[in-house]
């Protein structure tokens, strides 16, 4: 057991593929000798040399391009986009290409690579360097999709990415680079597609993901100081989606929360929410209600970013006006 | 003689000769693009091609040169216009025409269509319909090997369109930076869908102009002439097998028909389509033989052997069924469903 | 009135706008001297010339950022992205920029620019010329988004969508451009953000866009024959939405289905459902119902095509299934 | 003396020569981008700058000389690094520096933040941070000024790692087609953020290397000498202005700080940065000046005023409030508001 960071756990992760299986590549804008604009990477290039850990020039496209061919000659590539927003310049790569292959090709092609990204805000980044989109892969068939919360899901649902034998986007949360965790020592590996009850309570469900674990459990505790005992599911993983935890927890408490950092239109939780309301109809208690970003861009300021994303007070209070209505 | 539009010293001048085994395979191999694609369009007109389809008529020496150049190891990307470059790597003629048709037997069994054709085990690593695109996958086929330490090389083919997309420019930087073993192809057949590649592009030749901008050599070779492509293919390929990097190859050519379906074309002037039939490249490379003492009745043999692959492979894929509704969900992900959920 | 095919519609709203100011400019691939890969754009170039009529090169960065630039600077373009899958290539531009420069600049920068692209399938095309991806446009704050069902709302909506001062994402359903109906005379325009309710029921209410609007007129008329009554609203507009129409509909008959062309993840209809789920949950009388294409890539063979995306038979036994339970 | 790395053939030579208003000019600019920045370092260490920063501290001259080509009408697009841009139109400093504090009397009542300043009232079309994005944008910019009859013309600066990017290249491609008034300017820093940009390229000179693949000339300059700057833009703005078509420059400069933040820059060699600390563009400037025989005592006069406006912007950004809670539902549509729904 040792205290790490998120940021610390990232290069752990990597690490220890890398070490496990020498197919296990590493490419991407400043992540070698530089050791990553998050210094989430320090040591992999001293490590592992510049045939297996390569600097890329600013070419996204290139990155993924590399990253899919590469996959479907024997590696298994690991690629860096260095904010999860520059996504939108190799969109076509990752949406087109990469998770179209093997479908297309009715299995000629297999893609065993992970995609990683600096994901979200609270960073005073502005607009175009901050945004959390999770939600842009979920809607394209053919991604697996992954967000931890903790230090130490990062490196077991990374070892799971990897060692998976199709394309995982893997959402590091850049608010959460900082924050440290007990994790044991020697090899993690956990599974894609489970959620993790992080709170148990019988009154109202709330699901959340990435930095807004923390916050949903920070309002759960304050919700339960007014006698609303909220279970609290820390997704993790957005596909394959844990469907069953999901519906077993909204079936006991009847109502349903979502707290999702994305902009409020089509965020992850809209799927959930319409999962929900045909599977799960007659057990529910009263509306569900997605606690989200507005429908904006973000913006720079401290004051105003801290308005928009959702906080733990805005949290509280409208699951507890929820909760009397 | 040079191609319509070109004077000689536009050319690059590849150094060997072509024995008589390569060029009767050579042959062999663009009259049987010929004889599929002829078929192909005339299944479309019967509405049993659904969807699209684009014909290399007209440039079947750019693919016949660079699959004789080939190993079996080697890899080929292609673009939605693949069907030549898919068969001359060796791809069963029966599968390719039933993917077309859409039918169980297909390629990939109904999911790609004629525009994803790939066929893994002869070394035909996709082809892909979004302009550019693949130029990058290319990379990453070249690295492995390059990593893995087996010998193959990676060639890509894309249009002239293709050189003004942002992807072009990326793939190209990032193979020369890390010298990879890719060798690209521009089949510069001087037309996008319909626009002229000269009213949009800021150079006269739209590949080999821009080589230099990733420190290559500019290389322009008569698309038209099977022996000059293998040629040309032989010495780029050779190059990067050794190790020396990347190559960008303009192969200058025309397409005789139109860009795809039942276009008519009619945005072609008709002296530039006059000037052209009477540049085919089969019809030079018949001629070449023939003048190169080849009897007559060889090359008929021959034409006549790809008529009878084609009828059969037409009457086969006429007669098989579509694919099973079950098809629908398979193969999303490698445990073969597709499921998302628990 | 005339009978217009939906094709012919476009190419009519698009001379209807650039006659009527001379600001309006468009550009494209093959738009010009070809008249446009689907022959919607004919005429255009001898009609209003070469300067306001432009072909472009395969630069559909290019293409939309000269469209953003050219609205910021006094023109009000039109830009065409030849498939709605190609928006991928481009979506940096469409989703990083255009849609947050207002936002950003506080309201110095403004963008009255739309972006035609043929979107969705049925034509055979495969994987990555077939999607329907009106979700990607919706996710993203600062975008308007509209997809018409006939050729009347085609021109109506278009010349709303040029007269906007914001920038509109204008779907154009390939599989619809020779549906023909009957349209005016003279000009038309509509209104963005407005439903229309296309047949009325007492029993269920089905929301459907584009390609899917005669398939769910078409089933309704099916489920008429066994004694359901169903509204049908042609949702038009996703942003703005009509929620009013929506909710108002929704809460007459008590059930909601939609029908959408998308892959099943956090398609439109997410959206509605979740808003559904929060706002009008007490008028519910059963389980809000999906009816998607599944999460999976369109294959190109005319039977798997056919099978993927919603039918009149499977949009007919889901709702009857449904209202028997 | 040519800048450390390059020999003076390598430059291209701007004919004409600086007269006394404008060079004071170059000199006041610089000096006033020069103060605010390290402000802007210090501010940030203070952490009153939150977010993120991108300086410009040793590249002055090249926004100094371009500014000062420019006519109050000609249009401005920059990248995340565009303070110095910014000010250099006009911008008014105490709004820049406000924005950067995050305040409600900033540039963009903090909406923006430093990687995002625009101020369309002085030409100032918007700072962009995803790298290539805007090279795009600024090709509609010098249509519509085509188009309008107006004779603008329109400049966008970028760096280094941008020529790279897909976007570069199609960019380039329709500026060069369409003959558009668009001045493009490579600002050479040589790094990417921690990455040589050397590393990474194909070529020697990232944007002049690439020139020809667009038609162009292809054109270095001494980004540290503000007047070859000022007169290298003076000539090419005019080609724009008249109608012969775009101009790709680069401009070799140094970064003297780190990318961003507070980056110690830890991966620069240090002979490189004495080498360069030597080739200060304000150092230079300054004496050059002196030689040419001004004052001493004019120059410090310029210096002090700016300092005193630095000071006098940092005391009225901290003493602004936050933007108000209602800022955030603004301005998403041109109605004034956000609303999706009705
Ligand atoms: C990114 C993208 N933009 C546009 C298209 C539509 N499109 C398909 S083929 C084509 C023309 C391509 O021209 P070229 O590269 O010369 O290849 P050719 O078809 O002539 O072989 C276009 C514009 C596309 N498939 N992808
Ligand atoms: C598409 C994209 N990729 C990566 C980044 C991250 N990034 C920001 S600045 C930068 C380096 C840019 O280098 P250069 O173009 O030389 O400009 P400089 O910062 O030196 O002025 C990178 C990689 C980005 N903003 N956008
Ligand atoms: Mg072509
Ligand atoms: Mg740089």
């Amino acid at each position: 057991m040792a205290e790490l960071t998120y940021r610390d756990a990232v290069a752990r992760a990597i690490a220890q593929e890398m070490a496990r299986d020498e197919r296990v590549v590493f490419l991407g804008e400043d992540v070698g000798a530089p050791g990553g604009v998050f210094k989430a990477t320090p040591g992999l290039l001293e490590r592992f040399g510049p045939e297996r850990v390569r600097d890329t020039p600013i070419s996204e496209q290139a990155i993924l391009g590399a990253a899919m061919g590469a996959a479907m000659t024997g590696l298994r590539p690991i690629a860096e986009v260095m904010f999860a927003d520059f996504f939108a310049v190799c969109w076509d790569v990752v949406a087109n290409q990469i998770a179209k292959a093997r479908y297309m090709t009715d299995g000629q092609v297999s893609l065993p690579l992970v995609i990683r990204a600096a994901n979200g805000g609270g960073l005073r980044f502005g607009a175009q360097h901050s945004q959390a989109v999770e939600n842009w892969a979920m809607a394209v068939p053919g991604l697996k999709v992954v967000a931890p919360a903790t230090p130490r899901d990062v490196i077991g649902l990374f070892a799971a990415a990897v060692r998976d034998p199709d394309p995982v986007l893997f959402f590091e949360h850049k608010a959460l680079y900082p924050a440290k965790a007990a994790v044991p020592d020697g090899e993690i590996v956990d599974s894609l597609g489970t959620a993790e009850v992080r709170r148990q309570g019988d009154d109202a469900t709330i699901l959340a993901l990435a930095a807004m674990v923390p916050r949903a459990l920070a309002a759960a505790d304050r919700l339960a100081e007014d006698g609303i005992e909220a279970t609290v599911v820390d997704v993790r993983s957005l596909v394959p989606l844990d469907t069953r935890t999901i519906l077993r927890e909204v079936a006991h408490t009847g109502r349903l929360f979502t707290v999702e950092e994305n902009p409020r239109l089509l965020g992850w939780g809209a799927e959930v929410v319409s999962i929900v309301a045909e599977e799960c109809f007659w057990k529910l208690d009263g509306p569900i209600v997605r606690i989200t970003t507005p429908h904006i861009p973000l913006p720079a300021a401290d004051f105003l970013e801290d308005q928009a994303i959702p906080s733990v007070d805005r949290i509280t209070d409208t699951i507890r006006a929820a909760m009397k209505s | 003689m040079p191609p319509p539009g070109l004077s000689a010293q536009d050319l690059y001048t590849p150094v060997g000769e072509v024995r008589a085994p390569v060029a009767l395979d050579l042959f062999r191999t663009q009259v049987r693009l010929r004889r599929f694609e002829k078929r192909a369009y005339d299944l479309f007109l019967q509405n049993l091609v659904k969807g699209t389809s684009h014909l290399s008529l007209g440039m079947e020496a750019i693919a016949a040169g660079f699959a004789a150049a080939m190993t079996p190891e080697d890899y080929t990307f292609a673009t939605y216009r693949g069907h030549a470059h898919t068969l001359a790597r060796g791809a069963p003629m029966d599968a390719v025409l039933a993917e077309l048709l859409g039918r169980d037997t297909g390629l990939l069994h109904g999911k790609g269509g004629s525009m994803h054709l790939t066929d893994v085990e002869h070394g035909m690593m996709g082809s892909y319909a979004i302009v550019g695109a693949h130029l990058t996958v290319a990379l990453g086929a070249g690295w492995s090997a390059r990593y893995l330490g087996r010998p193959r090389v990676t060639v890509v083919f894309f249009g002239d369109g293709a050189t003004n997309i942002g992807a072009f420019h990326e793939a190209l930087n990032l193979a020369a930076t890390w010298r990879l073993p890719v060798v690209f192809v521009c089949e510069n057949n001087q037309y996008m869908e319909y626009t002229p590649i000269r009213a949009v592009t800021a150079v006269r030749r739209p590949a080999a102009d821009r080589a230099p901008a990733y420190g290559m050599e500019p290389v322009l070779i008569d698309g038209n002439d099977a022996d000059a492509v293998f040629l040309t293919a032989s010495h780029f390929l050779g190059r990067a097998r050794a190790g020396d990097g990347p190559a960008l190859i303009e192969a200058y050519t025309y397409r005789s028909t139109g860009h795809s379906r039942a276009d008519p074309a009619h945005y072609k002037p008709a002296d530039e389509v006059a000037a052209w039939a009477k540049y085919d490249p089969l019809d030079l490379y018949r001629r070449r033989l023939l003048d190169g003492g080849v009897p007559a009745a060889v090359l008929d043999e021959i034409d006549a052997s790809a008529r009878q692959e084609v009828d059969a492979a037409t009457a086969k894929a006429k007669a098989a069924p579509a694919p099973g509704p079950d098809r629908l969900l398979t193969n999303l992900w490698a445990d073969g469903g597709s499921s998302w959920r628990n």
